[in-house]
């Protein structure tokens, strides 16, 4: 009797062996084309993953294809052999991954397996050192909407508008000082040094990306030095930011999705004190690299820049906000926003060298 | 005729331990409703086992008992109380920080309205009980507080706060003295004669033949003699415990010329971090071949003595000198290597790691060097085979050499804790309580070793609350009270109860100065 | 009066007042890790113990608009409130389990159920929201805050008693505050505390006195659970709204470490948890200096530790003081 | 009942409760399940040409890497608890040894291997060993518990970690927190290609091996485990109790630094600022999965590993969700511990069987 349940699990061991592996997994004709999304972390995070997982679900519904998310978790050692058992596997012909701390990994892997397209979104390979002849990445510029969002928060103190807060003041909560979160800033700062030439951006990091208790204890002590208005960068922490603005009655910048629209419904007070977010539109963005990949237009063996011309990066509309935000501060905002388009504007970044 | 109502009725009782020992088979005695009961036997004859069984930590495996006639299935020491019996178990149990009447009282605790405890209730109800028994406790003192004689009343204050009609008690005298001793009895018969019905296991003979009414002897988990006192002597109970006859008491030393001191310890003095002084002006000297006993009742300056003397702890003031070198104020190793070795007092916490084995045991004085060990690395094999060695040569009951020393019966550890620190051939042997709940074989054979030791030329000091133990094997006894010593004496000029007097402090003055 | 005197006097407040609303979490859950240390079981669990109540109790409030359309608004975030203790300390009673009727070891299953809950409230929160992140987009509730009426204006004290943005504390604030005087009450003063301590103290004893030792173990880790389920329902419905994976963030850890640093006393762990509180305040405000934040994160962990051997040199001292007087006596004739 | 046979019941019980998570989860279980318990394995398939092909080395080497990594914190949990010493800390050596191996294999530069990959294996078992003895040192001078000093003592280090990495060793190029790629000459070559299977899965069982002859032949060893099973005899002995609780906390996180050396210079071979702290708590699993048994850690890494690396390739082959994962290695974990449970269930179920045959 003893020897039977580890009897039992060695034969299905030996019964998995024999099985041949990925069988069924080369897409014949017909069936649809499979797509793996390798997330580096997890999902959940309100904004980057979770904007890049709608894209894939949108890809899904538009284009047909067969996809599989696979959440990575946060070890980065195991990363690498998730990424090379992906590819390996021969399961899936194209491969999604995202940030620039996935870049190097794919920089390694791809060259390896020469039949598999990779989609990098949010970072780079060195195609000069690599054969990545299958690889498509794509950057965003994201301290270009972090600029506009300078511009409006700082344009919204000059008008006084907002009773309690000093007018030479407002914040910025990051969740970790990474470069893409830093360029966000970088582009917040330069925008209201330029709406108010002066103005203080009080900035702080709440080291994590998981903990809104400490993103609210952060946005009440900005908002108690007088802020009114603070640009959350900061993932998951940045709904104690959301939540701060609600109760001290200031204001609140979202980032990468449309992060009033979370709240229209189950708390509009709290939706009306987000003026806008900065909209990163990774969805969009792979639906696109998708779509082109399908048809075999994919330029693949480059890096795409996007940015508020290419329209992946924008400002989120707020209808419940509208009211809050004069109409000069609107013109200042859509002028910013025109002159970068044209490019006689450029916003100071982040990332060493300019761009990577 | 009559016959006495039974308090407490076992009928062929077996207790099987689910790893297989047999602690109790065919145990069947009774003892009658006022009657004080002798449960006697050598260590690991099964007298606990037959104790908890009572007092429902324990459950037997096969056969009944009855407490005043009904079957008596407990299953939790609640029901035992419950049933009317409480138990003073060998090792204490009481909570250290908590006051004497919080301890008496716990588990049945007068209360206030909202759950409350009542504190000046519970102050007087002790004192209620301390009046009734002639039990003397402060019931605001914390138990941590207390020496162990005083802690033992308060274990059966706590039994009587019950309401006990049986009162168990394992070994209560192991760690009293003679006056202290004489009080309990006093107590227990006092109990007795007001109803109560006293089962006393113990392994000291006259104190069985003292005390009690009846006797029942256990040996090997078995029932092998049960008898009125009246019809039997010391002498066979003692062959119904041992299953054999005892060997002679060591013969003593004879009297010779006196040689030159080999420890002199003087003006010792130790202060401990209460600031309470636990030792003062301790002077004494001992000579080669001779063994220097300590009488005192526990909690004295005994403990203290033993561990300045071991390097266990620094003398606030004085020091000791062997062969002209002071070895107080240095760390034990230190000590060690001068030639001195320790037995300590308790030899579960700080005598054995009793989840290692006897090698492992045996290794922990000597594994830094040859040739147990060499450039760091232990040599297992050598090991080994000492330890085969010693559990031979001591008649050592162990199953081998790598059986955990805890799974021993008291004796057997205690000989190979004595075999471990003899091994060196030490100068000086500090050995405190040495044959503590050790039976009588296994106590005759660690007083022969002794006397093997000092005849070798060894200097001994024997600290001791077995009287007679003292009486036996010391040249010279010094008594140690409050942390002095008030009397010394040659060891064939004192009896116990003079020895007694002076332990209580009851003593005349001490005559002469710190040195004899 | 002095209006320097008056800025500066509102500034503490105003950090007094956050560093209660921070420490209240550490609060609840160090008092339940207190009363089962004390009851001779060490709860490790309390970290997903404030997950899992937490999540409850969102998710309760939230949904229980769906449960009692017609129930007065009021009631949900109470419903969501028992919601979250009682998952809260089914928790704490499944670890009880483990260790008392299973033989697990205290701290590995203490382990395995946070790993357990981490697992549990994503799964079930993308299972019922199809969101793993967070419970952000359903309408949850807060428990209300208590406001002082009438003393708004006054400086200094009414932002101490009714917060920073004069909407008072959270109950569940005053809750844990009238729970520290409780207990510490409760463990010196009634039966119940006098015998949770003597089987924490002694095992042996307490069951040789009778005592039900199982049942006050049960009742000391399930009393734990219900006090840290109070932190996590306050994490989730009073400090914030929401739930969020991983929300606890650690604090059912430092609320563990609070204990110890305590001494195990219920007056010392109540400061241990306040400081552990001010210092994720600091942690929060600090920031605007140029200090790097990694530097300011590192203050509550250096402060424990510097606090234990504080309080060692200090009990080290006094050990001294009185041995010097002992040895005075001692040397005098 | 043997010790083996118990672990396999617990953890069969844990996967068949796993199992009907997956099934609420799922609507194919039965994949899921069997990718699990299958998914580190390689499989082999018959080419076209008809010889052999070994796939999915990749995971394989994904379990022989985890388990490495597992068996060097479990040492770091289990050299102080033969101390009776519950130190929670292998999480900061790991870290500190990681970010030593690092910044010494930066600072050394263009060297050969001979000379870099010693000195980084050295320091990064000198830094775990330095934080285990901070640990140690307050333990034995202070009193400090150790249970909370070692937690702190791991915040100090991760935010030191993130510090250094994101502030001095920083490649500003990378877009990403990360220190710059570790010269090659100080990094480990992969044993099986496409993996990063290097010369510490070696290292780590004749690590194991040196730490059951510490203890079992050495006179440090035995002090360790002296002092471990009662300090007060110990010390009346003569053993330098103090030494050897120290030097059990160090050695100890000599190993998790060994372990953080196997990160930096095998697995990542750089070092990113969002290293995720929790491999140390998986070290205490590891080290009560062997039972205290040093000689037992490396299967119970490498059960251990097989069922988180199985976790992966069952959410890689279907559309179960990673959290499934956590739940079953938390149950894992509850069943194993829990020493009275199979005999518990053997015993009803011995009692179910003979009802049924009463009534049959």
């Amino acid at each position: 009797m003893r020897g039977q349940p580890l009897a039992l699990v060695l034969m299905v061991m030996v019964m998995a062996v024999l099985t041949p592996a990925g069988a069924g997994a080369r897409a014949a004709d017909g069936r649809p084309q499979r797509v793996a999304f390798f997330v580096n972390g997890a999902l959940g995070d309100k904004s980057f993953f979770d904007s890049a997982a709608r894209g894939l679900r949108q890809a899904k519904a538009d284009l047909h294809l067969a996809t599989r998310t696979i959440e990575g978790g946060y070890d980065p050692t195991r990363w690498e052999s998730g990424l090379v058992d992906l590819a390996d596997s021969g399961d899936f012909p194209i491969i999604v991954t995202g940030t620039y701390t996935m870049g190097p990994l794919v920089q390694k892997v791809a060259p390896d397996y020469p039949d598999v397209t990779f989609i990098l979104f949010d970072g780079v390979v060195d195609y000069a050192h690599c054969a990545c002849h299958n690889v498509y990445s794509m950057r965003f510029r994201q301290n270009e909407g972090g600029y506009l969002a300078g511009v409006l928060a700082a344009g919204l103190m000059r008008t006084g508008a907002i009773p309690g807060a000093a007018p030479g003041l407002v914040g910025l909560v990051g969740a970790m000082p990474i470069p893409v979160i830093n360029d966000f800033a970088a582009g917040y700062v330069a925008g209201a040094q330029d709406a108010a030439p002066g103005i203080t951006v009080l900035r702080q990091f709440a080291n994590s990306f998981s903990d809104p208790a400490m993103g609210k204890e952060i946005a009440k002590a900005q908002y108690g030095q007088g802020a009114g208005v603070i640009f959350q960068v900061a993932g998951a922490t940045g709904q104690g930011v959301i939540e701060a603005a609600e109760e001290t009655g200031r204001y609140v910048i979202g980032v990468d999705s449309d992060q009033a629209a979370l709240y229209r419904v189950s708390s509009p007070r709290r939706a009306a004190r987000i003026l806008t977010s900065v909209m990163k539109n990774v969805d969009t963005a792979i639906l696109r690299a998708l779509r082109l990949w399908q048809q075999g237009r994919l330029p693949l063996g480059r890096t795409e820049s996007l940015g508020l011309k290419e329209g992946a990066i924008g400002l989120a509309d707020n209808p419940d906000a509208a009211l809050t935000v004069p109409p000069a501060v609107r013109a200042a905002v859509a002028a910013a926003r025109q002159r970068i388009i044209d490019g006689t504007l450029t916003v100071p970044t982040a990332f060493a060298g300019g761009r990577p | 005729m009559t016959v006495a109502p039974l308090a407490i009725a076992l009928e062929d009782v077996e207790k099987r331990y689910p790893n297989g020992t047999l602690a109790n088979s065919g145990v069947s005695f009774t003892v009658a409703a006022g009657e004080i009961h002798a449960l006697v036997g050598e260590n690991g004859a099964g007298k606990s086992t037959v104790m908890k069984m009572l007092y429902g930590l324990e459950r037997p495996t096969a056969g009944a008992l009855r407490i005043h006639g009904l079957l008596a299935d407990f299953r939790h020491p609640g029901d035992a109380i419950a049933a009317g019996v409480g138990l003073v178990a060998q090792h204490l149990n009481l909570v250290p920080s908590l006051t004497v009447a919080e301890n008496v009282v716990l588990g049945h605790e007068p209360r206030k309205p909202g759950g409350r405890l009542d504190r000046v209730a519970a102050a007087a109800r002790v004192r209620e009980l301390v009046g009734q028994s002639g039990l003397a406790v402060d019931p605001a003192a914390t138990v941590a507080s207390l020496p162990v004689g005083v802690r033992q009343r308060v274990e059966i204050l706590k039994v009587l706060h019950r309401g006990a009609r049986i009162i168990l008690l394992d070994e209560p005298t192991a760690v009293l003295t003679p006056p202290e001793t004489a009080t309990l009895f006093a107590t227990l018969r006092h109990l007795a004669a007001a109803g109560h019905t006293v089962l006393v296991i113990t392994h000291k003979l006259d104190e069985v033949k003292a005390l009690a009414g009846g006797v029942t002897v256990l040996c090997q988990g078995r029932v092998t003699g049960n008898a009125r006192m009246a019809d039997v002597n010391e002498g066979t109970l003692a062959r119904l415990m041992v299953g054999r006859d005892l060997p002679p008491p060591p013969p003593r030393r004879p009297a010779g010329a006196r040689l030159a001191p080999r420890v002199i310890a003087r003006d010792l003095g130790y202060v401990d971090g209460d600031g309470a002084i636990r030792l003062r002006d301790v002077g004494f000297e001992v000579a080669p071949g001779e063994i220097l006993g300590i009488a005192g009742v526990e909690g004295n300056g005994q403990d203290v003595l033993a561990r300045l003397l071991s390097g266990a702890a620094v003398p606030t003031t004085g020091d000791a000198r062997l062969d002209g070198r002071v070895f107080t104020g240095l760390s034990p190793r230190a000590a060690r290597s001068l030639g001195v070795a320790v037995v300590t007092e308790d030899r579960l916490h700080d005598g054995a790691a009793p989840t290692l084995s006897i090698v492992d045991n045996l290794l922990a004085t000597r594994y830094a060097q040859p040739p147990l060990s060499r450039r760091g690395l232990i040599d297992r094999g050598t090991a080994r085979r000492w330890a085969e060695a010693v559990i031979a040569g001591f008649d050592v009951r162990a199953t081998g050499p790598h059986q955990p020393i805890g799974a021993l019966s008291g004796g057997n550890m205690q000989k190979l804790i004595l075999a471990r620190e003899i091994a060196d051939a030490p100068a000086f042997l500090v050995a405190s309580q040495p044959t503590r709940g050790v039976d009588i074989a296994a106590a005759a054979a660690l007083h022969t070793r002794l006397v093997a030791l000092r005849d070798q030329g060894a200097a001994i000091l024997l600290i001791s609350a077995d009287l007679d133990e003292l009486l036996v094997l010391s040249d010279r006894i010094a008594v140690l009270y409050r942390g002095r010593i008030v009397a010394r004496f040659e060891a064939g000029a004192v009896d116990a109860r003079t020895l007694g007097l002076h332990m209580t402090g009851l003593g005349p003055e001490p005559k002469g100065g710190d040195h004899d | 009066m002095n209006l320097d005197l008056v800025a500066t006097g509102t500034a503490a407040a105003v950090v007094a007042a956050a560093t209660l609303r921070a420490a209240t979490p550490i609060l609840f859950a160090s008092l339940g890790g207190l009363i089962s240390e004390l009851a001779g079981c060490i709860n490790v669990a309390l970290e997903g113990v404030m997950l899992v109540a937490a999540f409850a109790g969102v998710i309760t409030s939230a949904y229980s608009t769906l449960w009692f359309p017609d129930a007065p608004l009021w009631l949900h975030p109470w419903l969501g409130c028992a919601a979250g203790l009682l998952a809260g300390t089914a928790l704490a009673g499944l670890l009880a389990v483990f260790h008392l009727e299973l033989g697990a070891d205290l701290i590995v299953a203490g382990i395995g159920l946070n790993i357990l809950a981490q697992g549990l409230t994503v799964l079930l929160m993308a299972h019922l929201t199809g969101d793993k992140g967070s419970t952000a987009s359903l309408a949850s509730f807060a428990l209300p805050s208590l406001r002082w009426p009438g003393i708004g204006a006054v400086p200094v004290l009414g932002v101490l008693l009714n917060g920073d943005e004069d909407t008072g504390h959270n109950v569940l604030v005053y809750v844990a505050m009238a729970a520290t005087g409780l207990i510490a009450w409760a463990l010196r003063h009634t039966v119940f505390g006098l015998r949770l301590r003597a089987t924490g103290e002694n095992a042996e004893a307490a069951l040789a006195a009778g005592l039900p030792v199982r049942r006050l173990r049960y009742a000391g880790l399930l009393l734990s659970g219900l006090l840290a389920s109070g932190g996590g329902v306050f994490l989730g419905m009073g400090y914030l709204t929401l739930f969020q994976a991983d929300m606890a963030a650690g604090r059912g850890y430092l609320a563990l470490a609070a204990v110890f640093l305590g001494g195990r006393r219920p007056l010392g762990t109540v400061v241990a948890a306040l400081v552990f509180g001010a210092a994720s305040v600091t942690a929060a405000r600090l920031g605007q200096l140029a200090v790097p934040a990694e530097v300011v994160f590192m203050i509550p962990p250096l402060v424990t530790i510097a606090a234990l051997v504080l309080v060692k040199q200090h009990q080290r001292l006094a050990t001294r003081r009185r041995a010097a007087a002992g040895r005075a006596a001692l040397l005098s004739p | 009942m043997t010790e083996g046979a118990r672990i396999a019941l617990a953890v069969g019980a844990a996967l068949a409760l796993g199992f009907l998570v997956m099934a609420c989860v799922t609507d194919q279980p039965w994949a899921a399940f069997r990718a699990l318990v299958t998914g580190p394995l390689p499989s082999m398939e018959r080419a076209a040409d008809g010889r052999l092909v070994m796939h999915r080395l990749v995971r394989f080497g994904a379990w022989l890497q985890d388990a490495t990594t597992l068996t060097l914190v479990g040492l770091a949990i289990a050299i102080p608890f033969r101390a009776r010493q519950f130190s929670l800390g292998a999480d900061g050596q790991l870290f500190m040894g990681a970010l030593a191996a690092a910044a010494l294999s930066l600072g050394l530069g263009d060297v050969p291997a001979a000379i870099a990959l010693p000195l980084a294996f050295l320091a990064a078992a000198m830094a775990g060993a330095a934080w285990g003895l901070a640990a140690g040192l307050l333990k034995t001078r202070f009193e400090a518990n150790e249970i909370v000093t070692t937690l702190m003592l791991n915040v100090v280090a991760v935010q030191v970690y993130r510090l250094i990495v994101g502030r001095v060793l920083n490649d500003p190029t990378a877009g990403f927190i990360t220190t710059p790629p570790l010269p090659g000459a100080a990094t480990l070559g992969p044993l099986i290609a496409r993996t990063n299977v290097t010369a510490m899965v070696l290292v780590a069982p004749a690590a194991v091996a040196a730490v059951v002859f510490l203890l079992r032949r050495t006179t440090l060893g035995y002090e360790i485990d002296l002092a471990g099973a009662n300090p007060w005899f110990a010390a009346r002995a003569g053993v330098p109790v103090a030494r050897a609780t120290v030097l059990a906390f160090a050695l100890g996180g000599a190993f998790a630094g060994l372990a953080g050396f196997h990160v930096s210079n095998a697995l990542l071979k750089r070092l990113p600022v969002d290293l995720t702290p929790g491999m140390g708590l998986e070290g205490i699993v590891v080290a009560l999965l062997a039972r205290g048994r040093v000689a037992a850690l490396p299967l119970a890494a490498l059960g251990y590993a097989y069922l988180r690396v199985g976790a992966q390739a069952m959410e890689r082959a279907t559309d179960v969700p990673r959290e499934v994962v956590l739940v079953i290695q938390a149950l894992i974990i509850l069943f194993v511990v829990s020493d009275r449970l199979a005999p518990l269930a053997l015993g009803s179920l011995r009692r179910v069987w003979m009802r049924i045959g009463r009534t049959a």
